[in-house]
Parts: structure tokens; C-alpha cells; sequence
């Protein structure tokens, strides 16, 4: 996508614009490739014709098979992938994927959201019911119903990653419905933050800080910290250390960050929210631990366990908790 | 501006008709040279018609007089003027206007929009009511009646071409030219129309250019003639000082014998009448805008006979036509040929041997974009010898059929004698030959033939009235629609009248009452479908 | 209980599509009125896609610096009448297929709004005002239902406009008669290519203006994923709608609401099958389209000089 | 040697136009570089390098251009009928969608015949989906051209909504997809280069298609009923079957482009699949005027663009959509070229 959408795409190129300050970095770009073979022919070119030794792959499809492939291919080339799929064993060492635990944002934007709805109808508009996304939803909900237990959240799927229309139509029909707080789950959430605040109501960004486009209705966000995966691959690139095959990490290691709070976050949510923050950093606030039922009434996660953020169980999410509103 | 105005009543010297001149004109379409220095001079107040063989260039010189392709050399006079005619509207300036051989209505509009639109001169802002009446008023000084709200699409040919030529009138030309004006209209239509234009002329009013393959119309109209023969001046003269003889000499550029086909005999009622070819039962057909057009038609064709079907345009006919040729589908009622269910499938036209005729052959027969041998092979091209190959793979054989085609250019006089040239590229008359080629030259057992002559000249359409009643007297059946009662008369064994879908009337050759069927055509009860 | 409930989310359902119908419909409108006028005059502009996206560029570009969202506006119309220019001109050329034309300048629209729109995606431009017209309610959703931009109503105003116009006007009249019969036109001496040419100008002018209302009024940003395919439904819609003006305001009210009907429903709580619910504009359409259309006649108001409704 | 100098010439006079219209659209691609401030002469050389400057340059143009030789012949083949069809990403996507089906129903067969039954589903279900425009436009008289487009956007909804539904392979987390295909079914690389077999089909189906049209009878039906559907029906040809009939070949052909993707380069059917190929074969179909022989040529032009445009990016730093551009200013410039072919235009 286009560098500068205010999501996904602005995030990747902030940590882009980072690497190339980096002295003995030389960055090629190449924007919108389709997830075809164009992505194997893009990756030799850059490997061929610009002498490439590390590559960044930044879409989720671009992994199986174009990435793995070419690093087959390739194996004096490093390719790390934004996505959370290197699997040991099965998958060459010269890959590495890289992603971070943006739930615990979602959480912390489901503790300011709830606390400044006044329906307690929270809005999210999504593209994909994904195991991420769904990851997204429930821990925003999460987050939610620990201020307020009776908070819903209605959820939205648009069917594809950028809809404007559709996403601007989501929000006018999730606020005509009640819903006073809306974040979303595509690719560039300026529509969406820029009509909820046309509404007057609140919202919470995602990917990178929107707080320019609703000065007023703003709460806060969940972004992106990219440079920190960034250079820390680029890194071992340069002094030769092996490839980082898996690399995660949440709020603790710098890989995700909530947007600062906007005007409308009381004292009180502000309190709130800066406690489960610091738990979160000391490492440990599981946002996942039964009992956790879904919203069929079929229990998920059952009393007594509890989900580190590292579970391969969280992976693979495919239920919608109680509390939210929609199918998957 | 009061419609009242353009039309002919106010009589001032402007209102007299126009004296026009073509000084050594020459037109070229790439290399044809269709006009080469043709000069002709026609009187003010006359009636005056251009004759000629089908491509002798008569279109496209009386085209060029009104701009719509104008000449690369040569020049007008209109009135003793010399006159750059570059557009229409330089021939509209100068009051000439035109009746072209295909009609240049706009379908999708309304009468009152086509006459409207023709002046020209329309206001920003049409106010509909007084137009409307200003029209009604000049339609009322004419013979002609027609609905000014009807949409063109849905009126007859017949009334289409009284549009034109209400059109022309509505303008106040002073030199109206007519490109085989009656070749849509029945006779009586015809001297309806004509002679209200040879009467404008015999007032003064108007001076008419009429192209006409007809020479009754020239001797009982026309004041003087101009024969045109392959681009060239071949002759000219006044109607009364030439015999018809001199005139089609001049056409072919030869001795030729004008007399017309031996008419049927009255002897029929002696004939063994053949098996049934084509039967017809109760057959329904809607038309174009889904309203019934055919209505429970009954009729039978019999080996060697010719049925004529008489009628005005428009009731029906033309769909009776498309129903029979595969077109259009029937909504009810049977088609039975040799007495078996007929669908117009490959299959069957080829088993029961059935060919056609259709009106309007390039747009109902051919393909325009493909060549002549390719559209002379649209019978045949997937039988030996045109196909051959293994399996159920058929390979075209294009040599097979372009060696076919040169032999039928040939023995039908198709110009220009190339047979990779594109059929659309071809004057109309050729392309009629064409494809009569293509119909005639197989085995016929059944023909369907729906106006034939039209727009053709008299040598063509000789030749093919002979080969219709050579066909007949092979045995095949012909089912002959046409607007022209006399090829109806001349032609056929029986002829039906057919009216507001249904056969009016029908009579055996030789005892057909012409006033009789006249009536039945005007349909007794109300007026035709066309509405 | 429960039918209490229905009823009222039946309403709350109804009063979205209201409202979807009528922030939806204004690119439809305006796209579908400008392809009307071009229809009409027997071309048919298949390029209208690539028209609204670079209206909807122009105008944000233009906004962003002029700092009137009016302005945009004319901007976007302006892009909206070289690509019509484009179109018209090339279609003059012989033997040059306006289908085939249409489909490349949807490409080469497409191209240049992208291109040129780079850096238009992050700073965000003044939009134009909205209108209340639910100001009298007390329910807040019947008010921004009828939260509408000046926009529509010009829209549905130049949709009667045309419709008088095409009836009697002597441009409308001439226009019809070009896109009907051209060669009549011609004998008329109608300058006929001057038509077209003109005609499918117009037609992008109001094309522009339906993309600069994507950008600058809703959703009301510049992205390259702003029009999906909006430009290209039109086109079906005015055949949908018959060559009718008014027609077209209508069906265009239609297709709006049938684009509302994924989200709206979605917001009740049914979220299953939202790519169908999102498809049920097409469906819909086609749908119409069989049941309307009667198999061997021509169809009525169709201009006769387009290549595309000629069987 | 005359005779033989006027036939040299004759091939290549239908080239002329179309040499012209490619010099049209570079400098019309350049001043439009250089008025926004890029070294114009510089981007021309990385298209002609990116595109078919190297051997690698030319296998990333070929692997681009297979799949377009296909969905160009859903344009060509219904053209050559008279109908102007654009909606092969549709049928592209159901024909993935039903080939990816087939490896699960054939467990334990061997390679071939599983692939080519893939081929045959894939041919199938795009062939019934551009079909069902034919069939709307015979019975029902409505215009192709739209109803295809319609189809197409349905279609591509029906592939998402089962891809993430029914047909969703569990273990497909983040990126929805249907089950992969064993390894043994997937198609490799030509020997020897980094282009799989799909250009070879494509090749081969736009050789098959060339003699249809040209050489058989089916081929010369299929050209009356394009040429003038009355005369046709007048001929007793049965109009309704060779309208189906051909949209079906061409809508297979979109099909197998999709059984090709998921067999060669996915493994799997999912959204990834939807890249535009549909779209971008008809430009390459109107480039070739729908001859299926001009298509190959035209799908390797449009193939290098894409590839070069890869090159663009990273060297000159242009948006990606130069390539839009230069693609559309090469389509509209090779239709107004048009006018200067001889040769009267097709239909459409
Ligand atoms: N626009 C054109 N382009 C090329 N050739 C043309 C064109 N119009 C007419 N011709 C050719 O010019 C010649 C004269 O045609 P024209 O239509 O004037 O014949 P005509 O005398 O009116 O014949 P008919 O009696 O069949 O109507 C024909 O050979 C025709 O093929
Ligand atoms: N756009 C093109 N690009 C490259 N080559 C082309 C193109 N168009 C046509 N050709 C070449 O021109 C040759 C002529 O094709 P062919 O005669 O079969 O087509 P045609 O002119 O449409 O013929 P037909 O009259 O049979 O319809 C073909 O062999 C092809 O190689
Ligand atoms: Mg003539
Ligand atoms: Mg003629």
C-alpha cells in the first residue's frame, strides 16, 4: 500500500525512513506488490540487479510461498517477514519473521474506550474475521469489560483490507446503532477516525497514531513500533550473527506502543490504563485466562488456565468472546 | 418562427423551383472512380429523374449535390450560380434537400422530434404546445396522415418514407431529391405521393430530382431523365421524345429487350397442383415491441408454385418473413415443411432444401465485414468440399470456397469482381446478386423471398423475377413476400393479401380482382398494426 | 416482546438504508447522469472509473491548496473534461472503438490519479459542509440519516433538468438525434462528432465531480482504494435505468441503499456471509436486469447509435 | 524478388501501427516524467532494461505474461462472437477455486492425471461463469459486457466467502485459504529457468485458439454470429450455442489461468490470487486486436511492463503507479493507432 495512509503501510515506512539513517544501510523500496509471483521476481530483482542481502517482506501473504521460495533459493540472502509464521524445522533458516503482540494495545484502547462511552456500545470495524484481528477484537472487548463487565462490543467485517466507502458506511451504522467508541482492524483507519469524529464520538486508533485527524474525539491507539525488529535483524545482518528466525515482543520490548491519550481520556481511565501498562511491561498481565467463554456460550480458555502472550494456542483464535456482538 | 412560414403556401419568388446544373463532376473512392465528369442540367419547376444500372454512381452524384461527400472536381450551378456545396448545410442555405435511399430518420424519436429537428433552426427552449399545433396545421396541408407523437421505430416503411418526405416539404426545399422514394410504398401509395410532388412541380413550386429504377414512374412523371452507366454521363433527353427502349439502352449500353416476363396464364386452374412444401397453422409472432404482429396465420405453399403475399408495410409481414427465416420466434402455432416440424435449424434447412431471399440482404444475409466469398459460402462452408479434416474437426478450406465464388461472380455479374473484397464495400445491387447467387445456385425446394427487387435496377430485377419463375417451374415452392403488387401480379399463382397479421384475402392468378385486393390491403376495419 | 423489537430494529434497519442511500448515492448520480449524457449521444464511455478516481485526486489536490473545497470541486470537474475530451476525441478517430477506449482510460486514470495522488494521501483538505436536513428530529440517527451534502440535492435537481432538457431543448433534442441516427443527424447538418466530443466532455465533467464528492465529503479522504468500482456500476445503472435521467436518480438511491444493506445489517448483530451481503448491489442488479429485459425487442429509450444495445 | 519483397512487406505492415503507437506512448510516458521533475530518458532505458534487458529480466517478464496469455483469450474468443467480455478475474477465481478442490477428492492418484482433472475443473467452472453472460445476453438480451462485469464482482465475492468459509482449510490462520495441494501435484519451472509451465500453456492455448478461429469450421460459425447474428439465424447456424460456446473456451481459458496460479505459484487458493490478471488481459487482448496469435506478443509486452516497473521503483524511487500510467498510455495509444490499420477493425 502507499506509504503515508496514516496505517499499516505509514508504520512499515517510519521504520523504512529509520533504517536508511542507519550508517552502511542501503534500502530499495518497492511499494504494492501484488501477492503473485511478482513478489518472487521482485525479490531476485532486488537480490540480482540491486545486490540486496536482506529482505524485508511487509504483506502477510507474501510468506508461503514467495518468501520461503526464494529463500530456498537464495540461502546467502536473509528474508524476514512481517507476520508470525517461521516455524522451526520446517522452514529455512535464512527466514525470519518478526511481529508484535498489538493486543495489549487493543486492551489498554478497551479500558479508555469503555471508560468514556457512556452506551457502553463499543464499534470495531475489521476486514477479516483472522486469527489476529479476532485477537484484536477480543482483547479490546477484554479491556473493556474490565472497567465496565456489561460493555459490548459490535463488530463489522468490511471483507477487505482497504474499502473506504465501506468503512465510512460501518461507521455511520455502528454509531446509528448506539456505539459511542469505534476502533478498527484495516489497513488505513483514517476514514474511520476522521467520520467518528464528524459524529462526535470517540475513537481508537490502530497501526500508527491518528490523533491529528480527531483532535477532539481521539482516545488513543494501538501502534506500531517497527524499528525496534528493525534494526535489531539489520543489526545482526551487519556484524554477521545469525538470522533472528523468531522475533516477538509486546509493550515490554518495544514493539508496540499506545498512542498518547487525547483530551477526552479522564484522570481516572488515565490511572487505570497506566497500571495494566506497567504490568504489562514488568511482564505480567495475561490478557487471555479462563474461565473465558465465547459468544455462543462455548467455553474457550477454561478456569484456571492462562494464555501467556507466547501461546501458539492465541495463534490460531477463531471464536469472538462474549460480550461481542457478530459471527465469524 | 412560425412553422406556417417554411411550408409551401406563401407563394414569393423564392418559392419558385430551382434551377440546378452539375458541371463535369468526378468523385473517387480510393480507386473507384465513381463519378467521372458528369454534367446534367435540370429545368426549374421540372421533374426530372436519374437513371441508371445498380453502382452506376446515381447516389453518390446526387450526394454529392447536397454535400454530404462533395466532388473532387467539377461544380453546381443552382439558379445560374456557381455554388461551393461543401455540407448539408450549404445545401440546406440554398433550399435543396434530400430524400436518401435509406431512410434518415432517428428510430428512437417521435415524428414531431424528426420534422422539428429537420428545421434547423430550433429555439433554445422548445415550447412543445405550439409546435405541436404549428405541426398539426402543416400536416393538414398535406395528404399525409400520420401520428406526430408515434416513436419512428414503430411506424411502417411505408410511413417512414412519408416522413422523409414530409420532412422535405416541412423545410420548404425548392429542389427536392428522391433516391427510389417508392421502392418501400405500394403503388397506390406510390402515385399517391408522386403525385403530389408533380403537382408542386407543375405550380412551379418545386423542382424534383427523383433516382427510380422504375419506368412507369418515368413516363407517367417524370418531365426529363438522366442515365448515368458506370460513373459516366451515358444520356439524357426529355421523357416524351425518348421511348423506353432508348432509355434503357442507354442504362446498359446495348440493344436489350424490355419486354417484361410473360404474365401467369389464367390457365392454373388446368395445373396438377404439387405436394404441400410449407404449411403454416395458427402461427403467432410478436414484433419488435412485443405486440402481436402475425395472428394465428393459416397458409400452404405446394411444389411448384409461387404464393404472393400482398399487403401494405407493416402488417406483419416482415415478421412472418423472420419467423420463417429462423429470426424471430414464433409465440404460438406450427411451421411444417414437406410435413414435418420446421425450427430453421441447419439441419433442416439442408434436408428439406430450403433457401431465402431476405429484404434488406446485407443487414438480414450477409456479414458485412467478411468478403464475398466468405458470405457466398455462408451455406455450404461446413460440407465437402469446403470442410474437410479428421474427426468431428472440420477445417474451412478457404481456397475451395474462393474458387466457388469467382465462378458465381462471374455467371452473376458481381462487380467488383473480387472475391476477398468486403461485402459491405459493395453497392446494393451487388450485393443482392451476391447473394442470389449464393440462394439460387443450390438445390431449391423451398424459397423465401421477401421484396427482391428492391433497389435493384431492370436488368437485375429481370433477371431475377426469370430465375424465380425458372426455380417454379423446377418444382420448387415460393413463398413471395412483396410491397410491389405488380411483381405480385406478374409473378405468382396465388396471391393472399395479408392485414393486421392475418391473410385478408386470397385469389388464383388470373382471377385476382386488383380493386378487391386493394381493399383488403387498406384492411376494411381501422387502420394498420403500426400503430 | 419480540415483535416489538422487530419492529423496531426493522425501523432502525429501514432508516439506515435511508440514510446509506442517501450518502452513498451522490457519486452514483452524478457518474450515471454524466454517462447518461454521453449514452445519449451514442458513445459509450466505459473510462468513467478512471475519470472519478482522478476527480476525486484533483479535487483533494486542489482543495488542499486552494483551501476551498468548491474550487475542488470545479478542479475535479475540469479532470473530469479532458478525460471526457480525451475519450470523445479519440472515438472520432475511424475505426477507434469507444468500449475498447473507455476500458484504457480507465486504466490511464487510474494511473495518473495514483500517481500524481502520492502525496495527497496524508494531509487532509478542507471538505465541503453538510446540510441538515434532520435538524427538526430528536433522534440522533434520523439526523444524520438526513446529514446530506449540497451535492445530492444538485444532483437530483440536474437529473430533472436533464430530463426536460433531452425533451425540450435543442440541445437535448440534437443531442438525441446524434446519439439516435448520426448519419440523419448528418444529412441535418448536425455537427455530429462536435456532439459526441462535447457530450462525453459534459459527461466526465459530472464524473469529476461525483469523485471529488468521494474525497471531499464522504468518506472524505484521498486513497488509492477510494472508488471501488463505483465509476464502472454506473455505467450499468444507466442501462439499468433506461437512458432515463430521472430513472438513473432513482436507481442510483437504490444502488446506494443496496451498498448500505452489508453494514447496516452487520450493525444488527447478522455478520454471516458479509462478502454476499456486499455483493447484493450486483446480484440485485443483474436480477433487475433479467427480470426487465424482454429477450428479441429492442429496448425502448435505448439510443440507436450505440453499438452496445444493438442485438 | 518483388513478389517476395511485397510479401515481407505485407507482414509487416499490420506492425507499423502498432511500432507507432509504442513510440506514441513512451514519449508521451516521458514528458509526463519529465514535467514532474524525473530524468525521463533514464526511466525509458530501465523499461526497456527491466523488461527484456537480461536473461533474468526476460524470464520475470515471461512469468508475468503466462497468465495473461490465458485471461486475454477470455477476452479474444467471445470477441471473435461479437461480445466484448471483461469479466475473466471472476471466472480466473472460480476456476482456482475449483481446482484447488480437486487434489482432496483425488487422494493417492498420481501427479498427471490429478493435475489435468485440476485443469479440466478449473476450465469448467470459469468456462460456466463467462458462459452464463452468453446465455443472459441469448435468452434474455442482456448485454454482456455489463452482465460479465456484474458476474465477475459476484464471483470474486462467491471465491471469498468460501474460501473463508466452507472451503477454509483450518490451519490457514492469517491468510484464509483452501487446503494446499500435495507436493506432488504443484507444476514446476521449465527446465532450465525460473518460468513454470503455465507459459507453455498459454502459448500452447493461444496456438489451439488461432486455428480454431481461423482454420475450422466452428471458428467461421463463430465469426458469422459475431459478424451479424441475423444472417446467422438465417443460415440456420445455431446462434445461441456458438455465443455459449465460445464465451465458454474463453472463460475456460481464465479458468485454467486460475488452475495455473494455485498449481504453480500459491499452492493453494486464496485472496492472494486476485491480482488483477482479468483485467490486465484485456488490455492485452485489445493490443493484440483478439488475435489470439498477437495475444502472446501482447502479454509479453504488457508482462515487461509490469517487470520493469519493479525496476522503476527501487532505482528512479517512482511510485508504482508509473506503470499504470505507462500501461494506459500504451492502450490508449495503440487504439488510437488503430486508425491507421488498413485492414478494416474487428467489431470490437
Ligand atoms: N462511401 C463509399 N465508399 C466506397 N465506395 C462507395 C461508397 N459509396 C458508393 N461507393 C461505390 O460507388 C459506386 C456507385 O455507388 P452508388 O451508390 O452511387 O450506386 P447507385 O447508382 O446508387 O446504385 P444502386 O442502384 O444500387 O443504388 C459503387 O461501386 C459503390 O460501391
Ligand atoms: N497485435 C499483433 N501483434 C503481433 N502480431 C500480430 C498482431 N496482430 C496480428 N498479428 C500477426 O498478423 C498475422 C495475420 O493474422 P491473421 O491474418 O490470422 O488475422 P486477421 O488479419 O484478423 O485475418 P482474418 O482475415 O482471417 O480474420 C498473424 O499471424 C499474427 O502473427
Ligand atoms: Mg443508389
Ligand atoms: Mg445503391
Amino acid at each position: 500500500g502507499p506509504r503515508d495512509d496514516f496505517g499499516y503501510n505509514q508504520a512499515q515506512a517510519q521504520a523504512v525512513a529509520a533504517l536508511k539513517k542507519m550508517p552502511g544501510v542501503k534500502v530499495v523500496e518497492e511499494e504494492k506488490v501484488p501477492e503473485t509471483v511478482a513478489v518472487q521476481k521482485t525479490m531476485e530483482a532486488m537480490i540480482n540487479q540491486d545486490k540486496a542481502s536482506l529482505i524485508f517482506a511487509t504483506s502477510f501473504g507474501y510468506f508461503d510461498p514467495h518468501v520461503l521460495k526464494m529463500a530456498e533459493k537464495y540461502p546467502n540472502v536473509r528474508f524476514a517477514h512481517c507476520g508470525g509464521l517461521w516455524t522451526a524445522g520446517k522452514h529455512p533458516k535464512n527466514v525470519g519473521s518478526f511481529f508484535g503482540y498489538i493486543d495489549e494495545c487493543q486492551y489498554l484502547d478497551g479500558i479508555a474506550a469503555a471508560s468514556a462511552s457512556k452506551s457502553k456500545k463499543l464499534g470495531f470495524i475489521a476486514a477479516k474475521p483472522i486469527p489476529q484481528v479476532l485477537r484484536n477484537i477480543n482483547a479490546f472487548l477484554l479491556g473493556a469489560r474490565s472497567v465496565d463487565p456489561k460493555a459490548t462490543v459490535k463488530v463489522i467485517f468490511t471483507g477487505d483490507w482497504s474499502l473506504p466507502v465501506k468503512e465510512a458506511e460501518a461507521a455511520n451504522s455502528l454509531i446509528d446503532q448506539g456505539v459511542d467508541v469505534l476502533t478498527c482492524h484495516v489497513d488505513s483507519p483514517k476514514v474511520i477516525v476522521e467520520t467518528a469524529e464528524r459524529r462526535g464520538v470517540y475513537s481508537c486508533g490502530y497501526h500508527a497514531s491518528q490523533a491529528k485527524l480527531a483532535p477532539k474525539g481521539y482516545l488513543t491507539g494501538a501502534e506500531w513500533d517497527w524499528q525496534t525488529p528493525y534494526t535489531q535483524i539489520v543489526k545482526a545482518t551487519l556484524d554477521g550473527k545469525p538470522m533472528v528466525n523468531f522475533l516477538r515482543g509486546g509493550l515490554k520490548d518495544g514493539f508496540v506502543k499506545p498512542s498518547p491519550f487525547g483530551p477526552a481520556v479522564s484522570a481516572e481511565a488515565k490511572k487505570k490504563s497506566e497500571a495494566v501498562k506497567a504490568a504489562m511491561l514488568k511482564g505480567d498481565f495475561p490478557i487471555f485466562k479462563g474461565p473465558l467463554l465465547d459468544n455462543t456460550g462455548k467455553t474457550v480458555i477454561a478456569a484456571g488456565k492462562v494464555l501467556g502472550q507466547q501461546d501458539p494456542l492465541l495463534e490460531s483464535m477463531n471464536y469472538l468472546v462474549d460480550g461481542v456482538i457478530g459471527q465469524v | 418562427m412560425d412553422a406556417l412560414t417554411h411550408t409551401l403556401l406563401a407563394a414569393d419568388v423564392q418559392n419558385r423551383g430551382a434551377a440546378v446544373e452539375a458541371y463535369r463532376v468526378t468523385k473517387r473512392f480510393g480507386a473507384l472512380t465513381a463519378l467521372d465528369e458528369v454534367s446534367l442540367k435540370v429545368e426549374p419547376g421540372s421533374f426530372h429523374c436519374l437513371l441508371g444500372e445498380n453502382g452506376a454512381g446515381k447516389s453518390t452524384l446526387v450526394k454529392c449535390l447536397v454535400g454530404y461527400h462533395p466532388p473532387e472536381e467539377g461544380s453546381f450551378l443552382v439558379d445560374g450560380r456557381e455554388q461551393a456545396i461543401r455540407s448539408p448545410r450549404d445545401a440546406q442555405r440554398l433550399r435543396i434537400g434530400m430524400v436518401y435511399q435509406h431512410f434518415t430518420l432517428a428510430p428512437g424519436m417521435t415524428v414531431a422530434e424528426n420534422l422539428l429537428l429537420a428545421r434547423g433552426d430550433l429555439p433554445l427552449r422548445i415550447d412543445w404546445r405550439r409546435e405541436k399545433a404549428a405541426l398539426a396545421a402543416f400536416l393538414d396541408s398535406t395528404p399525409f396522415r400520420l401520428d406526430l407523437n408515434a416513436r419512428v421505430a414503430d411506424l411502417a416503411a411505408g410511413e417512414k418514407q412519408k416522413l422523409e418526405i414530409l420532412k422535405q416539404l416541412y423545410l420548404g426545399q425548392r429542389l427536392l431529391i428522391l433516391d427510389e422514394p417508392t421502392s418501400v410504398l405500394t403503388p397506390a401509395e406510390a402515385d399517391e405521393v408522386l403525385g403530389l410532388l408533380h403537382g408542386m412541380t407543375r405550380d412551379g413550386r418545386l423542382t424534383v430530382m427523383m433516382i427510380t429504377h422504375k419506368f412507369r414512374e418515368v413516363s407517367a412523371y417524370g418531365d426529363s431523365v438522366t442515365v448515368l452507366r458506370r460513373g459516366k454521363l451515358a444520356g439524357s433527353g426529355k421523357v416524351g421524345e425518348l421511348t423506353t427502349q432508348d432509355m434503357a439502352e442507354m442504362m446498359v449500353g446495348s440493344a436489350v429487350s424490355v419486354a417484361t416476363a410473360p404474365r401467369r396464364r389464367a390457365a392454373d386452374a388446368g395445373r396438377t397442383a404439387g405436394d404441400i412444401r410449407l404449411a403454416v397453422d395458427g402461427l403467432c409472432a410478436d414484433n419488435d415491441r412485443g405486440m402481436p404482429a402475425v395472428r394465428e396465420l393459416d397458409l400452404v405453399v405446394r411444389a411448384g408454385e409461387i404464393v404472393g403475399i400482398a399487403g401494405v408495410a407493416g402488417n406483419g409481414q416482415k415478421e412472418l418473413v423472420e419467423v420463417l427465416l429462423g429470426q424471430r420466434s414464433a409465440r404460438g402455432g406450427a411451421v411444417h415443411v414437406d410435413g414435418e416440424s420446421y425450427g430453421a435449424t441447419r439441419a433442416e434447412l439442408r434436408r428439406h432444401g430450403v433457401f431465402s431471399l431476405p429484404e434488406e440482404p446485407l443487414r438480414n444475409a450477409c456479414v458485412p465485414n467478411m468478403s464475398v466469398a466468405e458470405n457466398m459460402g455462408l451455406r455450404d462452408f461446413d460440407i465437402a468440399p469446403f470442410s474437410g479434416g479428421w474427426l468431428s474437426l472440420r477445417f474451412l478450406r478457404r481456397g475451395a470456397l474462393t474458387r466457388r465464388a469467382k465462378e458465381w461472380i462471374e455467371a452473376f455479374g458481381v462487380r467488383p469482381p473480387d472475391p476477398s473484397a468486403a461485402i459491405e464495400n459493395l453497392s446494393g445491387g451487388n450485393v443482392q446478386r451476391a447473394v442470389l447467387a449464393r440462394e439460387l445456385s443450390g438445390a431449391v425446394r423451398l424459397l423465401i423471398v421477401a421484396n427482391p427487387v428492391f433497389g435493384l435496377d431492370f436488368a437485375a430485377t429481370e433477371a431475377i423475377h426469370r430465375r424465380l419463375d425458372q426455380a417454379r417451374n423446377d418444382g420448387a415452392a415460393i413463398l413471395l413476400v412483396s410491397e410491389d403488387l405488380d411483381e405480385l401480379l406478374e409473378l405468382s399463382d396465388r396471391i393472399l393479401v395479408m392485414s393486421e397479421g392475418r391473410i385478408a384475402h386470397q385469389a388464383l392468378a388470373g382471377y385476382v380482382d386488383v380493386a378487391e385486393v386493394g381493399r383488403h390491403m387498406a384492411g376494411g376495419a381501422g387502420h394498420g398494426a403500426g400503430h | 416482546m419480540s415483535e416489538t423489537t422487530d419492529g423496531l430494529a426493522f425501523g432502525s434497519l429501514a432508516l439506515a438504508l435511508l440514510g446509506g442511500a442517501l450518502r452513498v448515492s451522490t457519486p452514483f448520480l452524478f457518474v450515471s447522469l454524466g454517462e447518461c449524457i454521453t449514452e445519449k449521444s451514442g458513445r459509450i464511455n466505459l473510462g468513467l472509473e478512471g475519470t472519478l478516481v482522478l476527480g476525486a485526486m484533483g479535487g483533494y489536490g486542489v482543495s488542499l491548496l486552494t483551501g476551498s473545497p468548491w474550487l475542488g470541486v470545479l478542479a475535479a470537474g475540469l479532470c473530469g473534461v479532458l478525460m471526457g475530451l480525451l475519450h470523445g476525441g479519440l472515438c472520432s478517430l475511424p475505426k477507434v472503438n469507444d468500449i475498447a477506449v473507455g476500458i484504457a482510460l480507465m486504466l490511464f486514470g487510474t494511473g495518473l490519479a495514483f500517481f500524481l495522488g502520492k502525496p495527497l494521501i496524508q494531509p487532509q483538505a478542507p471538505m465541503l459542509p453538510s446540510v441538515e436536513l434532520g435538524a427538526w428530529s430528536d433522534n440522533e440517527q434520523v439526523r444524520s440519516a438526513l446529514r446530506i451534502n449540497v451535492l445530492l440535492p444538485v444532483g437530483l435537481a440536474l437529473a430533472g433538468l436533464l430530463h426536460w432538457a433531452f425533451r425540450a431543448s435543442r440541445w437535448g433534442l440534437a443531442l438525441r438525434l446524434v446519439g439516435d441516427n448520426a448519419a440523419a443527424a448528418r444529412a441535418l447538418g448536425y455537427p455530429v462528432v462536435p456532439i459526441r466530443i462535447g457530450a462525453t466532455a459534459a459527461g466526465g465533467f459530472l464524473a469529476g465531480v461525483g469523485g471529488a464528492f468521494l474525497s471531499l465529503y464522504y468518506p472524505g479522504s484521498w486513497n488509492e482504494g477510494l472508488s471501488s468500482g463505483q465509476g464502472l456500476m454506473a455505467v450499468a445503472l444507466v442501462i439499468f435505468a433506461r437512458w432515463s435521467p430521472l430513472r438513473c436518480a432513482l436507481a442510483a438511491l437504490l444502488f446506494g441503499a443496496a451498498g448500505a444493506l452489508g453494514p447496516a445489517l452487520q450493525s444488527q448483530g447478522i455478520t454471516a456471509g458479509y462478502y454476499l451481503f456486499n455483493a447484493a448491489p450486483y446480484v440485485l442488479t443483474l436480477a433487475l436486469m433479467a427480470a426487465s429485459w424482454t429477450p428479441g425487442q429492442t429496448l425502448a429509450g435505448a439510443p440507436g447509435e450505440l453499438s452496445f444495445t444493438q442485438r | 524478388m518483388d513478389a517476395a519483397m511485397n510479401r515481407a512487406m505485407r507482414a509487416v505492415a499490420p506492425l507499423a501501427p502498432f511500432t507507432a503507437a509504442a513510440l506514441a506512448a513512451a514519449l508521451l510516458f516521458a514528458a509526463f516524467l519529465a514535467a514532474q521533475g524525473f530524468e525521463a530518458p533514464e526511466a525509458l532505458g530501465l523499461v526497456v532494461e527491466g523488461a527484456f534487458g537480461s536473461a533474468f529480466a526476460w524470464q520475470n517478464t515471461l512469468a508475468r505474461a503466462a497468465p495473461l496469455m490465458l485471461t486475454a483469450l477470455c477476452v479474444a474468443l467471445p470477441a471473435r462472437a461479437g461480445l466484448v467480455i471483461i469479466g475473466g478475474e471472476g471466472a480466473l477465481a472460480l476456476g482456482a477455486l475449483a481446482a484447488a478442490m480437486v487434489p482432496s477428492l483425488t487422494a493417492g492418484w498420481p501427479a498427471l492425471p490429478v493435475q489435468l482433472l485440476m485443469a479440466l475443473a478449473g476450465f469448467v467452472a470459469g468456462g460456466a461463469w463467462i458462459a452464463a453472460s452468453a446465455w443472459l445476453r441469448h435468452v434474455r438480451g442482456i448485454n454482456e459486457t455489463i452482465s460479465s462485469l456484474l458476474l465477475s464482482y459476484i464471483g470474486i465475492a462467491l471465491f471469498n466467502f468460501l474460501v473463508e468459509g466452507v472451503l477454509r482449510d483450518p490451519a490457514s490462520l492469517n491468510k484464509p485459504s483452501t487446503p494446499p495441494l500435495p507436493d506432488a501435484v504443484l507444476i514446476g519451472p521449465l527446465p532450465g529457468l525460473e518460468v513454470h509451465w503455465g507459459l507453455v500453456w498459454g502459448v500452447l492455448a493461444c496456438a489451439a485458439a488461432w486455428f480454431l478461429l481461423r482454420r475450422t469450421v466452428f471458428g467461421f460459425s463463430v465469426g458469422v454470429v459475431g459478424g451479424n447474428p441475423r444472417a446467422a439465424l438465417m443460415a440456420g447456424l445455431p446462434v445461441g450455442a456458438l455465443l455459449i460456446a465460445a464465451c465458454f473456451l474463453g472463460g475456460g481459458a481464465a479458468g485454467v489461468a486460475g488452475m495455473l496460479e494455485v498449481a504453480a505459484v500459491h499452492g493453494s487458493a486464496n485472496a492472494s490470487l486476485l491480482a488483477g490478471y482479468g483485467y490486465a488481459g484485456i488490455l492485452v487482448s485489445f493490443a493484440a486486436r483478439h488475435n489470439p496469435l498477437g495475444i502472446v506478443a501482447g502479454a509479453i509486452l504488457v508482462g515487461g511492463i509490469g517487470a520493469s516497473g519493479s525496476l522503476l521503483q527501487r532505482r528512479l524511487d517512482l511510485p508504482d503507479a508509473a506503470v499504470l500510467v505507462l500501461q494506459g498510455a500504451l492502450f490508449v495509444a495503440l487504439l488510437a493507432f488503430e486508425t491507421l490499420n488498413r485492414k478494416g477493425a474487428r467489431r470490437v
